[in-house]
């Protein structure tokens, strides 16, 4: 039924920031009364590929799937396809030859937000430094297109050596013992940290407490969650960059209608997060934490003008 | 392994070619653990076709000698030979090769698998596609249960079975393989009379066949019945072998011991008064069909005999909380209800059972532990930490008059030798005062004959002091002689009562097998 | 723990008696509960959503419970000894790596190769933790903790972190369909059938029973228990590297990460199916009613789209249930 | 498996006999193997690198290794029963989810009911586990893995799946300093001093190894083998519960998923340090030693800048290594 579509959708695992997304997804459902059907993988590839397998055999509409890895789900979409069902991706891009079978891909700019967040510490040690990296698992390609970005920068900047980097898997209390034996490791020589998110950061930042070292070197993130814009009010955080999880999968649901509804859609959408610092964070806090209802409820207005003029990650 | 091979020791250890050969010979055998020597320099030699029996006090060193006969443990050094043979690779299925079998001590049944399973592991029949030929093995065990009067279902799970058709199992194992060596380590200690003699009659056909058996056991008359020749331990060396014949029961016992032993039973004093302690009525144990009710009294020892099988541990169980049952008990005069262990022995009821490793001691825990495991709350102090000067003190005592061997206090219960085991299992209950009850069922399992006519003194001590006994044995002499009164059990219910005056074994077991009291 | 007897009946071990040596009314009595709980949740699955009684939905949950089966089963022998293997997870992955880096190349032979690579590596690290079990003597949580971690380790550094894809049409057939039948799906059911041959009716079987059963007496009996330790690490390891292979195959890439977690399920498949953690306990027939009473269960919820959050918490509750129900009426049938 | 005599030396269990009664020179002999290990890795990372040996390092070591000294505390008792408690992982993230709950609230009243809510909630999910496992009969595996999946439902329910964030001062000085010491090691010392005395002076300890050691014989000595196993699966779940509340301090958020995967390396530090898994033997000590093996391991490797993939792999291999030397050492001795 094109009309009250039922979405099938499959998340790698229930991460705050997908939990935040399907909140999106949710309103986007409920605005066009559609039916969500969504599955989490718990982070295990073959789960995945089963819940693909049995929305076709439920005969959704359509599958939206934040894949648990990017290689992988090749034969599964194919097999969608020739069903009859389309299929987009978000948040993990998808790799190889299937990936053109693809309606559509709503994801993040990876990238950019590691060239944003590496910059921001550049400029704030003014382009000479020693900096630690601290990274996504290994693997994903969140962590693996950040890390790129962040190299890109690096890269224009020889001033800046990279004493570190190593991955802490998203993880506050990993990033706590990372940062703690890298601050006995390299004791006084750490003049700036870049953190591919923000709850790293934040964990890191308890172990600069310890040493009388938080705020008095920089730390970037990304994500912006509501911790991280804490943090960028305290100074504990000079920059993050916001992934706004709502936006994202809410978008990802109205591409999979539109596309339904044979509008054209967009291949490739990729949401450029918008830097956050001490300047914009107020407006940020207030829209994403303080009064988020009023964000959900405004969103599916908000992607429809989003789509419209192109400018995706528009807040 | 350090194993002497040296010309003078091998020809002593009976590989001179002339003269027949030994089936088994040991040249300076040396073994300690934790460096205190347990056996030491034993030598001597074993013809086929004859049964031996070793003699010795618990802890003297025969099981530790039997293991490395049948592989369990390698000697410090000296020389074993099998069938003329050194052996120089201590592996139980390398002595199982050289056609060495042993029923062990501590039996050793696989809970969990069927009776069939347990009989026939390791010497499976297979057929040519690798697959066993199940219908044919348990045939085989039905065969062979049948060649031993048991009725036991081969398909029944071994976890099922007591004590001693547990041990009767271990016999069948050993005794159905074409051994040339059979090592026996106390396998009637817990059989009746009538199981006993199958044993007997399994270990003559061995003998007329050529095995060489050897055979412990702390029962002195077996040893007159079924040995030719007699070889006496004590602390670990061979002090003398003789053919049984020119021996008397109590040169056996005064070279066993170190000292004579006047009377093995106590004189009995008349002297159980009429006062209750322990009334039961009406009892119904789960599982069997029959009530019970009988009386014991303060002062009064009590036995209860009967086959295996009887249901005597089962009763004794259910006394104490350990089963379930109904009916009424009264524990002076006041009716015993919901009861479980820790609560009896709060009533001052002890216990101890007949399976002493699955349940009488925990072998992991040190002696001290175990000991005073069902007193601790009486050696904590006002802090909550238990008072380890006062149960040292205390252990120490218990320990002394039971005979008990040992090395430590701390010594972990596994490292103590069978018989030691089970004077820890009685000993734990001498430790506070007394108690109003006492419940034994075969406590003197594996005791030698020292320790025993001390325990029967304590038992006999206890009930003069007020205790009441109930006791459960198939060792007759014991039963016979500390009861006052015997109640013989059949099919879990009460066949018969004999006072004493009117006590004997052909008694016991006229009204064991369900006959009459008095049909001759 | 020690052996329960019957003549004290403490109960200390939930488990029942173990039928296993025929397929009888028995047996199926004994996992009464379990069939009972899985029939009960099967109907109500019918019941309240259409899509779950389809040919094709079955087929869904037969081929993803394939993998854990496949674990499972080798879990199986190795919790009937005694012992425990935490190390397949990562042996999962890491035969995935090792078989997709042989299967970028073209061609059935190397498609083959890649299978045997994959199957022999998680082999190598099943015979690594059979010989520490077995003949250095280090308990088995701690050996296979260890190989887990290694196991990993190795498959980060041989695929550098990155998924191994580019694979070959031959190895991805691996994991399609035969006259039919989905390959993964039969390898289990041939895993199962092989496995209860062996543990019920052949001497290795009742040696592995008596080894997790009484090791003393096994050992007395002149059973190998060094040799059977071996063996059945072993088994355990090419199992999880076959499973590795079918994943592999499925997922079109190796992985290093693929199977994380995997040892849980596989060991609660098999406890939940009756065996004992004790050892000589329990049937591989218990064992698949343990996966697939987890398998309906995952696949149910989400068929009923049931929030992830809440699917947690009624799985937990229910394989507890199922447990409890089942335990306590075999300790009366016992 | 079945208890072991040393009599037939089969080394089925390879841990040493259990000295409790004293901290005497034979106990710290029989942890010699893991002593030297210990030594000597310290060593090698101080000469390797001068950073390692500065006090502000030792301190961070103890940091880090006392939220898993708390759980593998908890997980000594329980193991000493023969039990598993694999719940501890997800406990400790509800516990900092329902912590985080109520330190929303400003104040040194809401920062104590916050503390003693999440401990609650902790000994909560133990009491359950305590009661599935001596009441209801659930073998531990089934029990602990059913409440691991329960309690991080309940965590994600509780929480949304967000950190629970915006903590009040008060509460996150919770996991700062005392007197100079930081809380979370002297609530580690606190928790290994007084299991110390608690399993090897009192009659609950001696209960507590006699019900591990062999449960019908210790049920005949009148230990009451319920309230035994209801008792340290309560401490482990109250000890996790506490490990929760610290790490939510520290993260300065409650959120789910902080504990997964902990159970693992609690147990593994228990083991590690000889607590038998087939219970009743060994002692708290043996738990130090395994868990500060575990915590020189991490922090040593990260110092030493190995990379990650091969820190998995010389972690696995020193681990194994250290126990294999440990019980190879005993064995002799026992
Ligand atoms: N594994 C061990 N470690 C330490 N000492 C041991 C060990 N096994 C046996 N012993 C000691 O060796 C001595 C001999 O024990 P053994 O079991 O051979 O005696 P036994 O003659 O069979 O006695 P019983 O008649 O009581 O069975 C005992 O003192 C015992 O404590
Ligand atoms: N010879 C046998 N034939 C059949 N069943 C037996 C035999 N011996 C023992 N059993 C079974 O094992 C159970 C326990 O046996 P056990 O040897 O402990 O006897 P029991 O009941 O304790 O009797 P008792 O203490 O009088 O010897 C019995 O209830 C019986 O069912
Ligand atoms: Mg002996
Ligand atoms: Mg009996």
């Amino acid at each position: 039924d094109k009309a009250k579509p039922v979405i099938g959708f499959t998340v790698y695992d229930m991460s705050s920031f997908i939990a935040w997304g399907k909140q999106g997804a949710e309103a986007i459902t409920k605005a066009i009364n559609g039916t969500l059907l969504w599955q989490s993988a718990h982070n295990d590839v073959n789960a995945q590929i089963s819940q693909i397998q049995q929305f076709i055999n439920q005969k959704v509409d359509v599958i939206i799937i934040a894949a648990v890895n990017s290689a992988t789900l090749g034969p599964q979409i194919e097999q969608a396809t020739k069903a009859g069902i389309p299929v987009i991706a978000t948040n993990l891009s998808i790799s190889g030859p299937e990936a053109a079978k693809l309606v559509s891909y709503v994801g993040p700019n990876d990238v950019g937000a590691g060239e944003q967040e590496a910059q921001a510490v550049v400029d704030a040690l003014k382009g000479k430094g020693n900096v630690v990296i601290m990274q996504g698992p290994v693997g994903q390609s969140g962590a693996i297109d950040r890390t790129k970005g962040i190299q890109n920068i690096l890269a224009k900047n020889p001033g800046i050596k990279v004493l570190a980097m190593q991955p802490a898997n998203w993880e506050r209390t990993q990033a706590y013992k990372l940062m703690q034996d890298w601050l006995s490791r390299y004791n006084g020589q750490i003049d700036g940290l870049i953190s591919e998110n923000d709850d790293m950061a934040i964990g890191s930042i308890q172990a600069l407490k310890e040493k009388g070292l938080a705020g008095k070197i920089p730390v970037s993130g990304v994500d912006a969650i509501k911790d991280g814009l804490r943090a960028i009010r305290s100074g504990d955080i000079i920059e993050t960059n916001l992934q706004n999880g709502a936006l994202e999968l809410g978008m990802a649901v109205q591409v999979a209608v539109d596309h339904l509804q044979g509008k054209p859609v967009p291949k490739e959408a990729m949401l450029q997060m918008p830097a956050i610092t001490k300047a914009n964070v107020d407006k940020f806090y207030d829209q994403l934490f303080d009064h988020s209802d009023k964000f959900i409820e405004g969103l599916p207005e908000l992607i429809k003008q989003n789509m419209a003029s192109g400018q995706y990650a528009n807040e | 392994m350090p194993v002497q091979t040296d010309e003078s020791n091998s020809s002593e250890a009976g590989l001179r070619p002339d003269g027949p050969k030994p089936a088994l010979a040991f040249n300076r055998l040396c073994k300690s653990f934790d460096g205190i020597p347990v056996l030491r320099e034993i030598t001597a030699r074993f013809m086929p076709g004859t049964v031996n029996v070793l003699a010795g006090e618990n802890g003297a060193g025969k099981s530790t000698l039997f293991k490395i006969i049948s592989g369990q443990l390698a000697p410090d050094s000296g020389i074993l030979v099998v069938k003329g043979a050194p052996v120089l690779t201590f592996d139980p299925r390398h002595a199982r090769g050289l056609g060495v079998s042993i029923i062990p001590q501590e039996l050793l049944p696989i809970p969990d698998m069927k009776v069939w399973q347990n009989l026939l592991v390791g010497r499976e029949r297979v057929s040519a596609l690798g697959f066993l030929k199940r219908r044919e093995m348990m045939a085989e065990a039905r065969r062979l249960l049948e060649e031993f009067h048991l009725d036991i279902d081969p398909e029944a799970p071994m976890r099922r079975l007591g004590v001693a058709a547990t041990q009767m199992i271990e016999i069948i194992k050993a005794t159905s393989r074409d051994s040339d060596v059979v090592l026996m380590d106390e396998p009637s200690s817990s059989l009746s009379s009538r199981e006993t003699e199958e044993l007997f009659r399994a270990i003559r056909l061995l003998r007329a066949r050529g095995a060489c058996i050897l055979y412990t056991s702390h029962r002195m008359e077996e040893i007159e019945q079924i040995s030719d020749t007699v070889a006496i331990m004590r602390d670990g060396a061979f002090i003398r072998q003789a053919p049984t014949s020119t021996l008397t029961e109590r040169q056996i016992i005064t070279d066993m011991v170190g000292r004579d032993i006047e009377d093995l039973f106590p004189n009995r004093v008349i002297g159980a008064n009429r006062t209750p302690v322990l009334e039961v009525r009406d009892f119904k144990v789960a599982g069997y069909p029959a009530s019970t009710s009988f009386t014991v009294h303060a002062g009064e020892i009590l036995g209860l005999g009967g086959l295996v099988g009887a249901g005597r541990s089962e009763l004794l169980e259910a006394i104490f909380g350990l089963r379930k049952a109904d009916g009424d008990i009264r524990l002076d005069g006041a009716p015993v209800a919901g009861s479980s262990p820790a609560k009896s022995i709060r009533r001052g009821i002890a216990f101890v059972p007949e399976d002493r490793k699955l349940a009488g001691v925990l072998t992991s825990l040190s002696i001290l532990d175990n000991v005073t495991l069902p007193h601790l709350a009486g050696f904590t102090g006002g802090a909550g930490f238990v008072d380890n000067a006062a149960r040292r003190a205390r252990t120490l005592d218990v320990l002394r008059r039971t005979r008990t061997k040992y090395a430590r206090l701390g010594q972990i219960v596994a490292h103590l030798s069978g018989g030691n085991q089970q004077k820890i299992a009685l000993a734990r209950w001498l430790v506070t005062g007394t108690p109003r009850l006492l419940i034994l069922d075969e406590p003197t399992r594996g005791i030698d004959v020292g320790a025993r006519s001390e325990i029967y003194q304590l038992i006999h001590d206890l009930a003069a002091s007020g205790v009441a006994v109930l006791l459960a044995s198939s060792d007759m002499p014991e039963l016979i002689n500390l009861s006052h009164r015997i109640l013989v059990m059949r099919g879990g219910a009460i066949a018969g009562e004999l006072t004493r005056d009117a006590v004997n074994q052909e008694g016991i077991l006229r009204l064991a097998m369900g006959k009459t009291k008095d049909a001759a | 723990m020690q052996p329960d007897r019957a003549t004290i009946p403490s109960g200390d071990l939930a488990a029942p008696t173990p039928v296993r040596t025929r397929v009888d009314v028995r047996a199926l009595l004994l996992r009464y509960a379990l069939v009972i709980v899985l029939f009960v949740f099967v109907g109500v699955l019918g019941v309240s959503n259409a899509s779950f009684f389809t040919l094709s939905n079955f087929n869904v949950v037969l081929l993803q419970v394939s993998t854990n089966a496949l674990l499972a089963t080798g879990a199986t022998y190795v919790i009937l000894t005694g012992g425990i293997d935490l190390s397949v997870g990562s042996v999962v992955g890491m035969s995935g790596v090792v078989a997709a880096m042989v299967a970028q190349r073209d061609g059935l032979p190397w498609s083959t190769a890649a299978v045997a690579a994959g199957v022999a590596a998680g082999g190598a690290v099943g015979l690594l933790n059979g010989s520490l079990v077995a003949v250095a003597r280090v308990p088995a949580f701690v050996a296979t903790l260890g190989t887990m971690t290694i196991a990993l380790g190795i498959a980060y550094v041989l695929s550098d972190g990155q998924p191994i894809s580019g694979l070959s049409d031959a190895f991805l057939a691996v994991s399609d369909h035969f006259y039919g039948f989905p390959v993964p799906v039969l390898l289990m059911v041939a895993a199962v059938v092989v496995s209860w041959l062996l543990l019920s009716r052949t001497r290795l079987g009742l040696h592995i029973y008596a080894t997790g059963g009484n090791p003393q007496a096994a050992r007395v009996a002149g059973v190998n228990l060094r040799a059977i330790r071996l063996t059945v690490y072993t088994i355990s390891g090419l199992l999880a590297g076959l499973a590795g292979v079918v994943l592999a195959s499925r997922a079109t890439a190796g992985i290093a990460t693929t199977g994380t977690g995997y040892e849980l399920n596989a060991i609660a498949a098999a406890v939940i199916g009756g065996i004992s953690l004790m050892g000589g306990r329990g049937s591989i027939f218990g064992t698949v009613f343990g996966f697939m009473i987890i398998g309906v269960l995952d696949n149910g919820l989400n068929i009923l789209n049931v929030s992830p959050f809440y699917q947690l918490i009624i799985k937990g509750a229910i394989i507890i249930g199922a447990v409890f129900i089942d335990s306590t009426l075999n300790r009366k049938d016992d």
